[in-house]
């Protein structure tokens, strides 16, 4: 028994038959998925900024829309009160570390992770540590000022912000992670004392 | 129709290479099923290779031996066409036994 | 649906039973009876209880030559090989494998008869980055190799 | 039965200590650190075992029908399997859809063995405590009768190829709590995550290297895991619902990645992390 979203049921039924590839798309994933635990079919709804994004690679994007999407995400971004930007660094280690979260098979009352360590180094003793995303070692070096502790929270929240269609979450924007969780992040990232910023012998 | 071990016995000079492959689960008793329920423990627990029913080496194990184990001995005095088996019991009395001769 | 559904393969299994106890009654009685299971060694918790169980802490020799992987990519099945230099260490009648962090350290324990070479291969379980020790069991007590094996978190993390 | 016997036998010898070689762990995926470790395997898959258990699945009659699967047409006509894997996904007229292997099986076991599809779908991939299901093994066993084979998708039909093209747009589907699509990890080169190697679906080469050893015997595992399920796991990574086996989102992506691939051999089933 598969529990479809309304929305995807109605465009499938618009689409019937013989029509183009791009109306089937929407019915292929209504007919495809279906909803599983906490997981719904709402999940397959793509908002503009994922529409977007979603342009096969080589395929430039409308520019007026990009710079439109862009503001959004700016204005997306909410700053913790008094700019309290630093939480701590050894929770904000667990949350670089955990990549569980969100998945069907991940239990739904559980923090959820940041995944850091799958696309960024961090830590420099950590070897197990992806490339999809710059080194982020020795981070607390770029620089401590406010400009730098707002850009890094903005980059966390909503990386749209600086640059469309990156690949990373939208870590504050989507809820993926509390503010707290992004404090220690943040503590994880700046502190002198985090192992992020300390140097390998 | 064969058994579930794979046999391969080679002579390298006077030393025959035995490399065997096993087909058993080797759950530890540890680990949880999806719906949150203890899948038993079951492994291998001895595993013995004979050279013509002479036993070259004996072994016991825990459930630390990986899935579908892999064992590689060697023995001295073997020759072509001679017979090696490879026999094993796991923890709940089960058994199984796979053969092979010396190329 | 489950494979145990296979009811060739099932039949298969049955047939065989009863097969292993006609191979070992073929097994000399002497050698058997210099096999029994070290069950303490297999219950012991850490490597003291599992040496304690043994009733000797190994002494370290370069006459094992142990090969495990620097780092494994999955903690599932890391390959172990151990070797012995029989000019070094003569007499070898046991190989035994263990894993410093496992729940229980001792992996298996592997019998030499005369001729067969102290020479084991296999692959085991490691629940997180510690040392592999390789015991040889010598005419002239215990020795050991020992080796790190880092266990590294796989793909998406979850 | 004799030369069955014997055919068996040589097979997997050479499957064994043989052709296998070629799909050394993530074969063409770059390794780096990794090496040593993967080296040590050698030139054993405990594969070879789920290949002959897919064998004895195809032939024992099974369902309310008690026949075997021997008359399934995977697309080069009733029976043959050699070959069948590497040329599928394809259009079947006898059901006007495009398919791929496991849609394909679980049709045959509805129309030759009069088995309920909903059991098969239900329960295609093994849980953890399995050793492997029904399709894992007889896919395994497929995927082995095109070992060697160029991977050559059916492209001839206009649905064949709509195919392709919705799997292109599913490929760079971006959507779910984490903005996730198949490119995120696997439309550049040399990346991984964590220590894992991400093959370059969008390439020839690194579509080539994975979709030519899949099915694969996962070492984590202990099993056999097909291309469906490997498609499924990735959209529960990707904050998805559950993927449907068989399901034209599985076979519009295998349709777009085998047609990457096309060309390059199949050397299934490998063996992966």
């Amino acid at each position: 028994m598969k529990k479809r979203v309304a929305h995807l049921l109605m465009l499938a039924s618009l689409a019937g038959t013989g029509l183009t590839q791009a109306d089937s798309l929407p019915e292929a994933l209504g007919s495809s998925f279906e909803a599983i635990n906490h997981v719904d079919m709402g999940r397959l709804q793509r908002d503009p900024l994922q529409e977007f994004c979603s342009k096969p690679r080589g395929q430039a994007g409308d520019s007026a829309m990009e710079s439109a999407l862009r503001d959004e995400a700016m204005a997306s971004v909410v700053f913790p009160e008094g700019d309290d930007f630093i939480g701590d660094w050894a929770r904000g280690a667990e949350v670089a570390n955990n990549g569980r979260g969100l998945q069907y098979s991940d239990d739904p009352e559980a923090p959820n992770g940041g995944n850091c360590y799958a696309c960024h180094q961090l830590d420099p003793t950590e070897v197990a540590y992806g490339n999809l995303g710059p080194s982020l070692m020795g981070y607390g070096a770029r620089g401590q000022s406010e400009v730098m502790l707002r850009y890094t929270w903005t980059k966390l929240w909503n990386t749209h912000a600086y640059n469309v269609c990156s690949h990373m979450p939208r870590f504050g924007a989507l809820g993926i992670l509390t503010e707290q969780q992004l404090k220690d992040l943040m503590a994880y990232l700046f502190d002198p004392d985090s192992p992020v910023n300390q140097s390998i012998e | 129709m064969a058994g579930k071990i794979r046999i391969r016995a080679q002579l390298d000079g006077d030393t025959c290479e035995v490399k065997a492959l096993m087909r058993h689960p080797m759950e530890t008793g540890l680990r949880k099923n999806q719906a949150g329920d203890a899948i038993p423990a079951h492994y291998i627990e001895e595993v013995t290779v004979t050279h013509n029913d002479q036993v070259v080496m004996h072994s016991y194990w825990g459930a630390a031996v990986s899935a579908n184990p892999f064992l590689g001995v060697r023995f001295a005095g073997g020759q072509a066409g001679d017979t090696v088996k490879v026999m094993w019991r796991d923890n709940t009395g089960a058994t199984d036994e796979g053969e092979t001769t010396i190329r | 649906m489950k494979r145990e559904s296979g009811a060739g393969i099932a039949r298969r299994g049955l047939l065989r039973m009863g097969i292993f106890v006609a191979a070992v009654a073929a097994v000399p009685t002497k050698l058997w009876a210099t096999i029994t299971k070290p069950s303490a060694a297999f219950a012991a918790t850490d490597m003291d209880g599992t040496f304690a169980a043994l009733g000797q802490t190994p002494a370290e020799s370069a006459g094992i030559i142990f090969t495990t992987p620097d780092i494994a990519e999955n903690g599932a099945v890391v390959p172990i090989k151990i070797e012995v230099d029989e000019s070094l260490l003569p007499g070898v009648r046991r190989l035994y494998v263990m894993v410093e962090k496992n729940p229980n350290p001792m992996a298996a324990m592997f019998s030499m008869i005369e001729g067969t070479r102290p020479y084991v291969e296999t692959r085991v379980k490691v629940a997180q980055t510690c040392n592999l020790y390789a015991v040889a069991e010598t005419d002239s007590g215990f020795y050991m190799a020992s080796k790190e094996t880092k266990v590294t978190l796989g793909g998406c993390g979850g | 039965m004799g030369l069955m016997e014997s055919i068996r036998n040589t097979r997997w010898l050479s499957a064994l200590f043989g052709l296998l070689i070629a799909a050394a762990p993530s074969s063409g995926e770059d390794a780096g650190i990794f090496d040593e470790y993967r080296a040590m395997f050698g030139d054993d898959n405990p594969a070879i075992f789920v290949i002959d258990e897919g064998e004895e699945y195809w032939l024992e009659p099974q369902g309310p029908k008690n026949t075997s699967l021997e008359d399934c047409d995977l697309g080069l006509g009733p029976g043959v399997v050699e070959g069948a894997y590497a040329r599928l996904p394809r259009y079947f007229a006898d059901v006007d859809k495009v398919m791929d292997v496991e849609a394909r099986l679980i049709f045959c076991m509805g129309e030759l063995q009069g088995r309920p599809s909903a059991e098969i779908e239900g329960y295609p991939y093994s849980m953890r405590g399995d050793l492997g299901t029904e399709i894992e093994a007889l896919v395994a066993w497929l995927a082995d009768q095109s070992s060697g084979m160029p991977i050559a998708p059916g492209q001839e039909h206009v649905k064949e190829r709509e195919f392709f093209t919705l799997g292109e747009q599913l490929f760079y589907y971006r959507a779910g709590p984490h903005d996730f699509s198949c490119a995120t990890c696997h439309g550049q080169q040399d990346k991984r995550i964590r220590l894992q190697s991400l093959p370059d679906l969008t390439s020839h080469e690194g579509a080539a290297a994975s979709y030519s050893a899949w099915p694969a015997y996962r070492i984590s595992e202990g099993i056999v895991r097909t291309m469906g399920w490997r498609m499924r796991d990735c959209f529960r990574q990707q904050r998805f619902p559950l993927l449907g086996v068989g399901s034209d989102v599985t076979v519009a992506l295998q349709t777009y990645l085998a047609v990457t691939a096309a060309g390059a051999p199949m050397m299934a089933p490998g063996l992966k992390r």
